[in-house]
């Protein structure tokens, strides 16, 4: 190893520039994101009320957390709503993705119209479908005046199924970028690999299922990235269209979350409540995202 | 030409005479009302009204008078088209004292925006350059915890960011706030813009090096001429991401520097007897109006910066 | 009966005509190349045959049969891209069977297709792995296999080996050969490849801009080229170029520069008195003699040697002929070296003339 | 000098209570800078929490006296007010003294109580009955008799807007005026579980089970849409805080006339002392600091009170005030307070905490028809035995 | 002293050791090309001796200096790129510009040598245009010009011309070795192309996993090939390679199934007395005799054709000796058809053996 001692300059300072530009990132990682959770998950051992204090109570509020009624509401309404908001977006996305690959007039009308949803906050999208939704004046109102009068289609208010309610608006506002990403999915499939399932007599949608589906897996991931990420999220929605109502029916676990932090002024419930989030993600984030952006090396 | 391909081509010449006179000719025809246009266009027409109605919906409610909604159907075009929901929502409607509708929201949300999507597209990009061309040591790592970090919720790291924003004296000042919205749309744009630069080709940048260019030369005046379409993407993401912004918004500004959502809020949920769902309505089209734009105007660039950026996982 | 027959065949997109009025046939069993630069309409040709492009006006017949607006599926063809176009995620297998299971076939049927295909190619030890496991050639033979496996009369190839490296080309071009040679179907192959043209094929259709400019067997394309641009694009190295002016009379000659090269001996397409004025003569470098021979040549001249390049067979020498550059080619072991001063020579006979205007041989 | 003070009061009657907080600070040549936030306190809170922590203090805000400051007082960032209330003689002015003690911390005062308010009202409206053909009911007992009549009659016997709060609100109303004083204290001041695990507790499940079969139909969220529906005769009646009143105000109705308020539900004549309070933020800027005394005792002055608990609906906190402008409601509330029958106000008993696992039970509760009151019983013995 | 010298270089990748204690030395106005499979490593070295990659371990020199840590820029290297890699947008003339510019040279001195790189490349009216308008070749001149300009002593070439189609290819093959006669500085140049190598080099340094097989001159690579690989990958047509038996003894012979083909005229790199048993025999294409003259050779044999590949300038022939395929080279004149049978004979003296198990010359 004589060539080591041959000038080897420090590592440190090789691509000093690189690393200077990093710093953003690299304290927005650490400090932030890396800081700000262990922060939480600290202070998730404390009996914390208004003001974040180090009086620690051990699993007192993991317990409390997982024998409380609206966590498990929020729980099993954020399973169901990520399940069914996953696998919908997907199908709806890629349906209307492969309906504008067909080569259509006016491709870019209907995109923008599938699109702009995406332009408006869930805020905003709570408001319009709780309106839409409103049994007095909403759909159900409509068809009730035009003589139907026993139609019951009240999602809100109805807490079995108040969490669809949520659901429908949450599709109308996201498919949109789920079926652009997949558009520009199904664009980059080499044609040839169409025309050779044309030679071969397979019919589209086989195509589609067997053939091109399968080759669009880094899109799928991609999107499935960007749709979990917001699912798990999804606050602004429930607080806008249904508070978390009817009753708790519509809770949520950002909502939970927000709501003992601030509104109950126990941080350390909230903080509990949001390492378990931050636990199922990191369960099923780190291991993937490792594998895909760690490992790989563009040549 | 040579005999033999002569006599080839006058011997398929006959055979092919007797066919000629029925079989099909030119371009198969295309009848417009075939079953797969009507499916097709039917499918896209049916779809495409169900995104629309909530748009329809609302303009129509907001040139309603209340009378008329409480009795009429929201699909109805409105019977007396009247604009007072608008120059209310705008201009008059009130919270607690202040009677200025969104009017003062409007430039507070631009210079808000403006500063914001510049700083965090800047950082991110060069985030995404730093990371895609110059691979150092550790980088990835940095880059899986932002990941991971676009799942957090947001009202977790309020508290956090309030504390570091206080240590830095920045609470309450507009940079804090561009900082806070630098730091979530850090993740999802890096990478993008990661994404991107590793589809350039590597030769370009290796060239450069060669050429004697450093980190920022090569940044500037070979990277970013050629990013153009993942900064539209950029843009857009962060224009509606920032403009929409409620929850940054209201707690890192004070009355006088309120986004315009956050007056949304304030019209729509200070309720004053029954909801005027026209001015409400009127407001939500005026707030949400810009990013509408934005995307109407660009969506085809936007799907081209998609394709070029989000895909290659 | 002709195979594959074209008629009138022209195709546009948009406003742009791709292809106009095409007319082509090919015999049962015959090996035909289409050959021509980039972007001249090769595979939009191939397409419209295999029914993947709308033509625009025109008729297309495959063993007699009107195709023109039959399904790819329905035309008894088969067909390989240049980019393979594999089902990635199937199994060598899976992408064989595919196209077979959609289109009903029995059980039994399709294992002994596969089977015999697999035969063929040489591919049963691969049956199971997935195309990213297989080496470029093999993908090639796997996707020759998807077309073998369905029966068909009618091959088509659109440039298959282009994506593979030297070596490969010429191993899998002797496969492709041989399977010619076995199961003596209607091959329609395309290529810009020159030497892929010249070994494979019966026929050679030499395309620009859409039009077909020279369609016949490799010897005549090679030997008497219709034009300049087919003598140029065949043949590498390629044909030597030289300016000069064609006067006829008693005892004709191209004068290059005020080098006379008497052309008494070549045969004139038409009527060499049509003919005066602006000629090309184009001869290629392995008909021009060096050296001992080269005096006896009908033309010979003295030049200098500027560059020498060793192609390990044999060596292609580079030199100017009035300013003009002109390469020729000799064995391997002549110890030559840029400027040595030799002496060169050829029989005009074996040149082709062009009109320098039209480029069209005379 | 400007001071912003944050508030999250924007209904139409509080808009208008606070406007004459304004119009007074305003007059003594300060400006006042209205810093509303829509949506209530759970939305409002966390913006004046983060606000105050963050180093970027409002010169003035609105919490609900009792806990809720607690920690910000103690961490030092509110600002003392001692010397101003002891000028000002607020220990001898303030009525009852629990207001003032609310503020207290230490001996130290840190917020000025601005008004009383009362939970314990049912507020009926006259129209509905007589549409029904049923007489105004004049106890809690009566109203649930005629809740069928109201029901044919298309209407909506009790409002409760969807809010978690009011749903647990109305349930503290009920343990008062069904189980009487000292269960209620029991409950919330000792905290006893066996208490509120008994049969008194259960009576007012019993109570509650009622009033949620009279709610079954009211689909609106606030609290004020649901005082509309009784100020419109859509509904029969409201549980809700004196508040309310603004309301009826605002609209032009007129008490005993147009509606009609029962104290205590008309049975156990009750009213607790809520009230909302402001705290100032230390400020670092003298001329601030200076203003906000100011406005402090702006607030307390006589005639600003007044104007502003008559539009606000509440009961001014100073005795020495001349309430001749009150109306029939107030005059009843304040009839009560004369007698003394008062009882600490819940949030003053309970933490957040508390109060918010109650609401997350009661809007269950309320909105659940399969969750039986004994499950809730237990649910709710749990949540006072668990509380501190 | 030597242009440029790589000492005992080694690089990993991670765990993935890709270039394995390499050792080279260019001498001063060499034509050194690298030369070897896709995936050997040829760009590694490359980028490494550029500074574009971190070494592992080893010294690099470069005109006696140790640059081993030195930026690229410092180092006096110019390169060019396979995919061109033209800041695309830039004119031609800000391609040519940006680094003199980075490295601060003076405004004049910039005209000038733009002026001058210009004029060699004959890229003077192209200066304005950007590289999405010019044609594959003149955007391949002016990457060579963008190395040029820098007036460094060592150029630096990553397959420039691959993807280029073969007409070009040939072309700018002559042009670039037209350039280094006429400027003389070191070139290192990367190709899996044998012809380029073959034309182009002064020495050949043939790769194969990080390692250098061969590093000779063209004439010694193709005639004497260290070892079966070697032999293998250059020459195209490649060279025929038969599976055989070696006999030494009273008259050498390698005995091809039962042919035995004498061999004492060979001359063995070793002692022949050392070998016997399996060995391959590796003989060219164009080495192997047909007709007349093949029986006047020390072995000869009568074989049947089986394809004929008309290659244009001459003709590949394919038969069979012991089974084993084998290719002839014929002058395309010959009539000569699948089904022939012929007799064809070789010089042992020509040919090359290689032990099977090592696959070393022998
Ligand atoms: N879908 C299309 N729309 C418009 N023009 C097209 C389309 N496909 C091909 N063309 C044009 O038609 C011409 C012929 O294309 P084609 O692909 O047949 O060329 P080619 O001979 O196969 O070339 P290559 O050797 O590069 O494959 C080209 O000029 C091309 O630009
Ligand atoms: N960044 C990298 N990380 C890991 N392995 C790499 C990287 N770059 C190259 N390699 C590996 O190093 C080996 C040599 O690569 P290199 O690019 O030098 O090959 P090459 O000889 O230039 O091939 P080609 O002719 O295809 O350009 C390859 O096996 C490749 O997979
Ligand atoms: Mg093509
Ligand atoms: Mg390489």
């Amino acid at each position: 190893m004589t060539t080591r001692q041959n000038g080897r300059p420090s590592q440190l300072f090789r691509n000093l520039n690189a690393k200077i530009a990093s710093i953003p990132m690299v304290l927005t990682a650490l400090v932030v994101f890396l800081g700000g959770t262990a922060w939480t998950v600290l202070y998730s051992f404390t009996s914390s009320k208004l003001l974040p204090r180090l009086n620690f109570v051990g699993l007192d509020q993991y317990e409390r957390l997982w024998a409380a009624p609206r966590w498990m509401t929020a729980i099993e309404n954020l399973a169901i709503y990520g399940f069914l908001s996953l696998i919908f977006s997907l199908v709806i996305g890629f349906l209307l993705a492969a309906l504008l690959d067909q080569k259509i007039r006016f491709e870019d009308t209907f995109r923008t119209i599938f699109l702009y949803p995406f332009a408006l906050s869930f805020i905003v999208t709570g408001l319009i479908w709780q309106w839409l939704l409103n049994p007095d004046f909403g759909f159900q109102g409509v068809v009730r005046q035009l003589g139907w009068e026993s139609f019951t289609f009240n999602p809100l208010y109805n807490a079995e199924i108040v969490i669809y309610g949520i659901l429908i608006a949450g599709l109308w506002q996201g498919t949109g970028l789920v079926m652009c990403l997949m558009l520009a999915g199904l664009r980059g499939i080499d044609e040839d690999i169409w025309k050779a399932a044309r030679v071969d007599g397979i019919p589209m949608w086989k195509t589609y299922l067997f053939i091109v589906i399968p080759m669009m897996r880094p899109v799928f991931i991609t999107t499935l990235v960007i749709i979990a990420s917001g699912i798990v999220r999804v606050y602004d929605l429930v607080v806008a269209q249904t508070s978390g109502g009817p009753g708790i029916a519509s809770e949520v676990p950002a909502k939970y979350v927000y709501d003992y932090m601030f509104a109950a002024q126990n941080l350390g419930q909230g903080f509990a409540a949001s390492t378990m989030m931050l636990l199922t993600v990191a369960i099923v984030i780190v291991p993937w995202a490792y594998f895909e952006f760690g490992r790989r090396r563009h040549v | 030409m040579s005999d033999h391909a002569a006599l080839n081509v006058a011997a398929a010449g006959f055979d092919a005479i007797a066919e000629e006179v029925s079989g099909p000719r030119g371009a198969k025809p295309r009848r417009v009302l075939s079953r797969r246009n009507i499916f097709l266009y039917g499918t896209l027409i049916l779809i495409a009204v169900y995104y629309l109605l909530p748009l329809y919906v609302m303009f129509v409610t907001s040139l309603k008078g209340m009378p008329e909604i409480r009795l009429g159907n929201i699909f109805a075009p409105p019977v007396e088209i009247t604009f007072e929901p608008w120059v209310k929502a705008w201009a008059t409607a009130c919270t607690g004292l202040n009677c200025d509708g969104l009017s003062r929201g409007f430039w507070n949300s631009v210079r808000i925006t403006v500063p914001s999507v510049i700083v965090s597209i800047i950082i991110a990009s060069v985030n995404g350059y730093a990371l895609a061309n110059w691979r150092f040591k550790g980088a990835d790592i940095f880059f899986i915890i932002l990941i991971v970090g676009a799942f957090i919720p947001y009202q977790v790291m309020i508290y956090p960011i309030v504390i570091i924003l206080r240590e830095m004296g920045l609470y309450g000042s507009l940079w804090g706030l561009v900082i806070v919205h630098s730091i979530f749309g850090m993740p999802i744009l890096t990478l993008l813009f990661r994404n991107y630069f590793a589809s350039v080709p590597e030769e370009l940048f290796k060239a450069a090096r060669v050429d004697g260019a450093g980190f920022w030369a090569i940044y500037f005046k070979i990277m970013l001429p050629m990013a153009l379409p993942i900064f539209v993407v950029a843009i857009i993401l962060q224009v509606t991401g920032i403009w929409n912004d409620f929850l940054f918004g209201v707690i890192y500004t004070k009355p006088d520097t309120y986004p315009m959502t956050v007056q949304l809020n304030n019209i729509v949920n200070s309720v004053q007897g029954v909801k005027e769902y026209n001015v409400n309505m009127a407001a939500t089209i005026l707030t949400g109006l810009v990013p509408l734009i934005v995307y109407f105007a660009s969506g085809r660039l936007f799907v081209r910066g998609i394709a070029a950026g989000a895909v290659k996982g | 009966m002709s195979s594959v027959s074209v008629k009138d065949l022209s195709l546009n997109f948009g406003h742009i005509s791709v292809l106009k009025d095409l007319n082509l046939d090919i015999a049962e069993g015959e090996f035909l190349v289409l050959l021509g630069p980039s972007g001249c309409g090769k595979s939009t040709l191939l397409n419209c045959i295999a029914g993947l492009l709308d033509i625009s006006d025109g008729q297309i017949f495959i063993k007699g049969k009107n195709v023109t607006w039959e399904e790819p599926k329905d035309r008894g063809i088969g067909m390989v891209f240049q980019s393979y176009a594999l089902y990635p995620q199937m199994t060598v297998k899976g992408n064989l069977t595919f196209g077979l299971k959609n289109a009903g076939v029995a059980k039994d049927e399709i294992e002994r297709r596969v089977a015999r295909t697999a035969d063929i190619l040489q591919i049963q030890p691969l049956l199971e792995r997935k195309p990213s496991q297989l080496s470029g050639g093999q993908r090639q033979r796997v996707a020759i296999g998807r077309a073998l496996v369905r029966d068909v009369d009618v091959f088509l190839f659109d440039e298959p080996l282009s994506n593979l490296d030297a070596k490969l080309r010429s191993e899998l071009r002797v496969e492709i050969k041989r399977l010619h040679q076995k199961l003596a179907n209607t091959m329609i192959y395309v290529t810009h490849d020159q030497i892929e043209a010249l070994t494979l094929a019966d026929r050679i259709a030499v395309m620009k801009g859409g039009l077909i400019q020279q369609l016949d067997t490799p010897h005549a394309i090679y030997n008497h080229p219709v034009n300049r641009f087919v003598a140029g694009f065949i043949g590498s190295p390629g044909m030597n170029f030289l300016e000069g002016q064609l006067e006829t009379g008693a005892g004709a000659v191209v004068k290059i520069g005020n080098m006379p090269v008497p052309i008494d001996r070549y045969v004139f397409s038409g009527s060499s008195q049509q003919h005066t004025g602006a000629t090309v003569l184009g001869i290629r470098p392995e008909h021009i003699a060096f050296g001992d021979g080269a005096g006896a040549m009908p033309f010979s001249h003295e030049v200098d040697i500027e560059i020498v390049e060793p192609m390990g067979s044999d060596t292609l020498v580079w030199t100017r002929l009035d300013g003009q550059s002109l390469s020729f080619r000799v064995e391997a072991e002549r110890p030559l070296q840029a400027g040595d001063r030799v002496r060169i020579g050829f029989d005009p006979a074996r040149a082709s003339l062009f009109d320098s205007a039209t480029g069209n041989r005379i | 000098t400007d001071l912003e003070v944050t508030h999250w009061w924007t209904s139409g009657g509080e808009a208008a209570a606070v406007s004459e907080f304004a119009k007074a600070f305003n007059a003594t040549g300060n400006k006042w800078v209205d810093g509303a936030i829509a949506g209530g306190g759970n939305t409002a809170r966390p913006v004046m929490i983060s606000r105050i922590t963050g180093g970027d203090p409002m010169a003035a805000t609105q919490f609900n006296h009792g806990r809720q400051a607690e920690e910000l007082v103690e961490a030092g960032l509110m600002r003392d007010l001692t010397d101003l209330a002891t000028k000002e003689k607020w220990a001898e002015i303030v009525r009852p003294k629990s207001l003032l003690d609310g503020c207290t911390l230490d001996g130290k005062i840190y917020c000025a109580p601005i008004n009383i308010h009362s939970w314990q009202w049912l507020w009926l409206s006259n129209k509905a009955f007589e549409e029904a053909g049923v007489p105004v009911p004049k106890n809690w007992d009566e109203f649930v008799a005629a809740a069928p009549a109201l029901e044919k009659a298309g209407k909506i016997p009790l409002a409760i807007g969807g809010q978690p709060w009011q749903n647990s609100g109305a349930f503290n109303v009920l343990i008062p005026a069904i189980a009487g004083k000292d269960v209620f204290l029991k409950v919330y001041q000792d905290k006893d579980a066996e208490v509120a695990a008994g049969p008194e507790i259960a009576k007012v499940f019993k109570a509650a089970d009622d009033a949620r079969k009279m709610a079954a139909k009211s689909n609106v969220q606030d609290w004020n849409q649901a005082t509309n529906l009784v100020i419109t005769g859509q509904a029969g009646g409201q549980i809700m805080g004196d508040w309310a009143q603004g309301e009826f105000q605002v609209a032009g109705q007129v008490a005993g006339e147009d509606y009609t308020c029962l104290p205590g539900l008309g049975v156990n004549e009750l009213i607790s002392t809520d009230g909302d309070a402001f705290y100032f933020p230390k400020l670092d800027d003298p001329e601030k600091t200076k203003a906000q005394e100011v406005l402090a005792s702006t607030m307390l002055n006589p005639k600003t009170q007044v104007a502003f608990n008559l539009k606000k609906g509440s009961v001014p906190v100073r005795a020495d005030v001349d309430l001749t402008a009150a109306n029939d409601c107030m005059k009843k509330g304040l009839d009560i307070l004369a007698k003394g029958n008062v009882i600490p106000a819940v949030n003053q008993l309970n933490t957040e905490d508390t109060n918010n696992q109650l609401n997350d039970l009661f809007v269950e509760f309320f909105k659940t028809p399969s969750m039986t009151p004994e499950d809730a019983q237990k649910r709710y013995a749990d949540i006072i035995a668990a509380a501190e």
